[in-house]
């Protein structure tokens, strides 16, 4: 069964960072090498780009799953981004040890 | 080159009559003087432990560890509709009263009454003790007399707070001018809500040193702009629009230039795409006027007001319109619990909800590397290999926190050789 | 898949793709995870011909070792490690090791 | 029955005879108050071995070393003049470690010219001098001559670093080493470069683990195995060589275990093989010079020196020319990190890498078992059902080793005291 919208069917392959928590959002792009954050984000960002008019007419409340997943995807995007586009590592650079949890959330 | 003014004193230092000696931090790494803050500040001053919004019905409760303050406290809406604050904990033999799997961790949730998980005495929401568990074992029991200790309660735009001082400063006044100055703002339109949790190594007030000063931010946080822009702003360094001062309260007014950004190409390109970044959504709701206190210099270029509520509740005020709050509670002399709890108003759509995520991100990309940076900190302040530390203009607000700490404590410590010599 | 040791050292092949490991940590926690009876294995294809593996390796500069030769010498320090447990310890770890660890944090390169 | 010659005294104990013979209290290694005398009384005032010059390669090569048990982490720099510098690794501004890599509280190494505080980007050279100061304007009359990095003493004897973190050492260097280890300077250490380097956090006091490496009565029952498969012996016994004592620091020398002198019989089949073992590789490299230092008993037939130099170096120089150095960093009262680094003439082929590599392999065996034995030894002394525990003569080094920590925190304490007065 479709995750996305049909016109998101291109994100398919990527339906495992369709997570609904920063926390394994956060926890995937850590445990991901930069060739599979890369892969991910040279796929989703595009569309991403060019979707601004979709994800405003996609209301919050009564949200539709398949809408729901593309906007915990996207999430996902938001937080890769940071490796990509920054960091050239998985981690914040200079951040050691150090953990921040998110402990309340909006859901969506 | 300076690129705001400053005051005819010729520097924010002098002009809050502060010393411009170098600081030292024996106050963030004795453990006798940690003993001391908790007595004469943490057990006397107005403590935000929470929001109206936790509290949406008669029964709601949530439950806060205090350390600092060596307590537990439960916070109830009781039948009236009014908030009430009590000690964590059942008259009869001491034990925490409101827990669930954990006894350290906190709970909230919507309630009755309370029932001690140990020998059943049951309390009612406004604390009174309605039953014991085979009463006629015990002697002459007054039943009026064993409900919940409790504490002072009051709530200052929606922030609630406690105190366990017994002789109270009314919370609106010990808000000072700075608290009247941002009252009005509509913290209760802005319920969308994302909060984090850290435990630091290192004393309280290092953290709230760093967030209280962006004279680091060029420089640690160097790469989270892209690479020209990093590199002017580096070059400019880091000056406030003003900075203010009010009995033990503090502010600093900054610049911000990213909400929107002047020029495209200074952001990355997730900023581009989502129209968002560090300052949030760049089209934030309309809100109407800010209340009076909110970007005092009236600066065109204001992005984010720092209100530092003493000892340890932080207010963020950003221009797209939401805000933030960081809480330090300390746990010992060298470690605390840090909390952010970022505030939007509810998102309408998909779009304006990742405009949010990408704020909220950003915001733990930065939080790490200076949490990061504590733990290190403290052990080489611990090392007593240098004493005295050069502070500057920008770093004006840690001469305060710290100043106002040591206050504090003289102050408890000189009451308290009063009384002695009384009691003599 | 091509072999990884010289082709004279065939029948130690079947062990270099677990055992030719550059680094003790490595093949440290090769041997923790290593039955007794697979080490017993390697050791005895191995004690034989470590004889000729050195001298074979030694006909090259060590600075300047072709990679089969290279490979031969890392399955080499690995049977020398796993030489302890067979010859004795008879079991993966040292006797009355607790919860000791010893971490080895830097070696020559090669 | 003894096989070596003992002092006119009839024991070595004896011959020091401001040891006495009394069984000894162990309270030194279980209590957090006397640990906490030990740092300010030892660990901030005594010379510390921090590495070797081999850390510092060239011209702008750094480390860190963290001392827990002297509340500092220091940075040894090696300047643009080859001066070798030490100073406390922290940022003259707010207090932050000023050199770390991705974690603050590991440590750490590199190639420099100079140093930048992650934090407020103040810069800093290898000679400690502040040389930038962000936003200098911001200050209040600062002057950045007098913003330079916290100097450490610093210096080197026989390529050991060393550094001492009272801000007045009580002596240099070598009057602190004294005669017998300083006979050791010229002893060619600078030759062997080949490293092989273990770590450990161990859960015992940091001189529990010093006292199983300065007498080897427990070799025989603990490390059966070392001798070999057909060697096992229960009753076997051991017998230092010499013994000698000089200031606080102390030496045993080990006779008898050429191993590779023993017939092939007594040995596991790949110390034969590889011609190396527990005494290190059988092959030695030859030296032409004189080996000053060594064998200060002249034991005849010599095999090990295990120098102890305190408070918490120990350096074992080998018959077959190469050394092994311990190092004990006290972490808490009933913790410590070890550190040991095997060091041998650069392996010239195959065969040679590979007899050092079970040398490697063979200390770490053993140390093993050593340091297994810890946790259960901390946990029996801590039981305090004991006030005293008897030691033998060869354990000198053991009762020498408790005395001398226990003399240098009265006499500093002392000294503090008189001084407050």
């Amino acid at each position: 069964m479709a995750a996305f919208p049909t016109q998101f069917a291109a994100l398919e392959p990527y339906a495992d960072w369709a997570l609904p928590s920063e926390a394994d959002r956060y926890g995937k792009r850590i445990t991901s090498t930069m060739d599979e954050l890369q892969e991910f984000y040279d796929a989703a960002f595009p569309l991403l780009d060019s979707s601004t008019e979709y994800l405003q007419g996609a209301p919050i409340d009564g949200i539709s799953d398949e809408d729901r997943n593309l906007l915990w995807l996207f999430s996902s995007l938001i937080t890769v981004s940071f490796p990509i586009e920054c960091w050239r590592q998985p981690t914040v650079p200079d951040s050691g040890p150090a953990s921040i949890d998110v402990t309340v959330e909006p859901r969506p | 080159m300076a690129h705001f003014s400053k005051p005819a004193e010729g520097s924010w230092t002098e002009h809050f009559g502060l010393s411009t000696e170098p600081a030292n931090y024996a106050d963030s790494i004795s453990p006798e003087f940690y003993a001391l803050e908790q007595e004469a500040i943490f057990k006397k001053t107005w403590l935000n432990v929470g929001r109206v919004e936790q509290l949406p019905k008669a029964g709601s409760f949530f439950t806060k560890e205090l350390d600092a303050a060596k307590t537990s406290v439960l916070i109830v809406k009781n039948r009236d509709g009014e908030l009430r604050a009590f000690h964590n904990m059942c008259r009869h033999r001491g034990n925490k009263l409101v827990w669930n799997d954990f006894p350290k961790a906190e709970v909230d949730g919507t309630c009755r009454q309370f029932t001690c998980k140990y020998h059943g005495w049951r309390y009612d929401l406004d604390g009174k003790l309605t039953f014991v568990q085979q009463e006629g074992e015990f002697f002459d029991l007054d039943k009026e007399q064993f409900g919940l200790a409790p504490i002072s309660i009051d709530v200052w735009e929606g922030f609630i707070f406690v105190t366990f001082n017994p002789d109270p400063q009314p919370l609106r006044e010990y808000m000072g001018r700075m608290g009247a100055g941002v009252e009005g703002y509509p913290f209760e339109l802005m319920t969308q809500k994302h909060t984090y949790r850290a435990e630091i190594g290192s004393n309280w007030k290092l953290f709230i040193d760093a967030f209280m000063e962006f004279y680091h931010a060029p420089v640690l946080h160097n790469r989270q702009s892209v690479s020209e822009e990093s590199r002017k702003l580096a070059k400019y360094g880091y000056e406030a629009l003003s900075y203010d001062i009010d009995g033990p309260h503090a502010m600093v007014s900054s610049w911000g230039g990213m909400s929107p950004p002047a020029d495209l190409n200074m952001v990355k390109p997730i900023e581009r795409t989502l129209h968002s970044g560090l300052f949030g959504p760049w089209e934030g709701p309309d809100i109407g006027e800010l209340p009076p206190g909110v970007n005092p210099a009236k600066s065109p270029a204001w992005g984010i007001d720092s209100f530092l509520f003493f000892p340890n509740f932080m207010l963020l005020l950003w221009k797209p319109n939401w805000y933030l709050t960081y809480h330090y509670w300390p746990t010992s002399y060298h470690t605390h619990i840090f909390e952010t709890t970022l505030y939007f108003a509810p998102p309408k759509n998909a779009f304006e909800r990742l405009q949010q995520e990408l704020a909220v991100v950003t915001f733990k990309e930065y939080g790490l590397q200076d949490a990061n940076t504590l733990e290190a900190t403290q052990t080489m302040l611990e090392s007593g290999a240098v004493t005295e530390f050069p502070l500057c203009d920008q770093e004006v607000m840690l001469r305060h926190l710290h100043t106002v700490c040591r206050d504090y404590v003289e102050k408890h410590l000189s009451n308290a050789g009063a009384v002695a010599a009384k009691g003599v | 898949m091509s072999a990884l040791l010289p082709a004279e050292f065939a029948d130690l092949e079947p062990y270099a793709a677990d055992w030719c490991l550059a680094a003790e940590p490595d093949r440290w926690a090769k041997r923790l995870d290593s039955t007794m009876e697979e080490m017993k294995a390697f050791y005895d294809v191995c004690f034989p011909r470590a004889e000729e593996a050195i001298a074979y390796c030694d006909k090259f500069d060590l600075d300047d070792l072709p990679d089969d030769a290279k490979n031969l010498l890392h399955l080499l320090f690995s049977f020398a490690l796993v030489s302890y447990p067979i010859e004795v310890w008879n079991q993966p770890l040292p006797i009355d090791t607790g919860s000791a660890r010893l971490d080895r944090i830097r070696e020559p390169r090669l | 029955m003894t096989s070596f010659p003992r002092p006119a005294e009839g024991t070595w104990t004896e011959h020091y005879s401001e040891l006495g013979t009394a069984p000894i209290s162990f309270q030194d290694s279980i209590s957090p108050e006397f640990y906490r005398r030990e740092q300010d009384a030892i660990f901030r005032q005594a010379w510390l071995n921090v590495g070797r010059i081999e850390d510092l390669p060239k011209k702008g090569s750094w480390f860190t070393k963290d001392i827990v048990a002297a509340r500092t982490s220091v940075i040894v720099t090696r300047g643009p003049d080859d001066s070798v510098k030490a100073f406390h690794n922290v940022c003259r501004h707010r207090g932050n470690k000023l050199v770390w890599d991705t974690k603050p509280t590991q440590e750490a190494q590199g190639f420099a010219r100079q140093f930048v505080c992650k934090y407020h980007g103040w810069r800093y050279g290898l000679d400690g001098s502040c040389t930038y100061v962000h936003q200098e304007n911001e200050f209040f009359d600062v002057d950045k001559d007098k913003l330079g990095l916290a100097e450490v003493q610093c210096e080197v004897f026989a390529g050991f670093i060393f550094v001492c973190l009272a801000r007045q050492p009580q002596q240099t260097l070598r009057d602190f080493l004294g005669p017998m280890v300083g006979a050791l300077e010229g002893y060619p250490f600078e030759l062997m470069t080949e490293r092989y380097s273990f770590r450990a956090e161990n859960n015992s006091n940091w001189k529990v683990f010093i006292d199983a490496f300065q007498e080897y009565y427990h070799v025989p029952p603990l490390h059966t195995y070392q001798l070999g498969p057909n060697n096992r012996d229960p009753n076997a016994e051991f017998e230092g060589a010499h013994y000698q004592l000089d200031g606080p620091h102390r030496v045993v020398t080990t006779s008898g275990s050429q191993k590779h002198k023993w017939p092939v019989e007594t040995m596991y089949p790949t110390e034969v093989l590889l011609r190396s073992g527990n005494m290190g590789p059988w092959d030695a490299t030859e030296f032409d010079s004189e080996l000053p230092g060594i064998n200060p008993g002249g034991v005849k037939r010599w095999g090990i020196d295990n120098f102890q130099i305190f408070p918490n170096l120990e350096v074992l120089i080998y018959e077959r020319n190469w050394y092994l150095s311990y190092r004990f960093w006290p972490t808490s009262h009933n913790t410590h990190v070890f550190e040991a680094d095997l060091w041998f003439t650069p392996a010239r082929t195959a065969r040679e890498r590979l007899a050092r590599e079970y040398a490697a392999i063979t200390v770490k065996e053993y140390a093993l078992q050593d340091a297994g034995t810890l946790d259960g030894t901390q946990l029996g002394l801590e039981s305090e059902a004991f006030d005293e525990y008897p030691l033998n003569d060869q354990e000198i080094l053991v009762r020498h080793f408790h005395k001398s920590v226990g003399d240098w925190v009265a006499a500093h304490e002392g000294t503090a005291a008189g001084a407050s007065r």
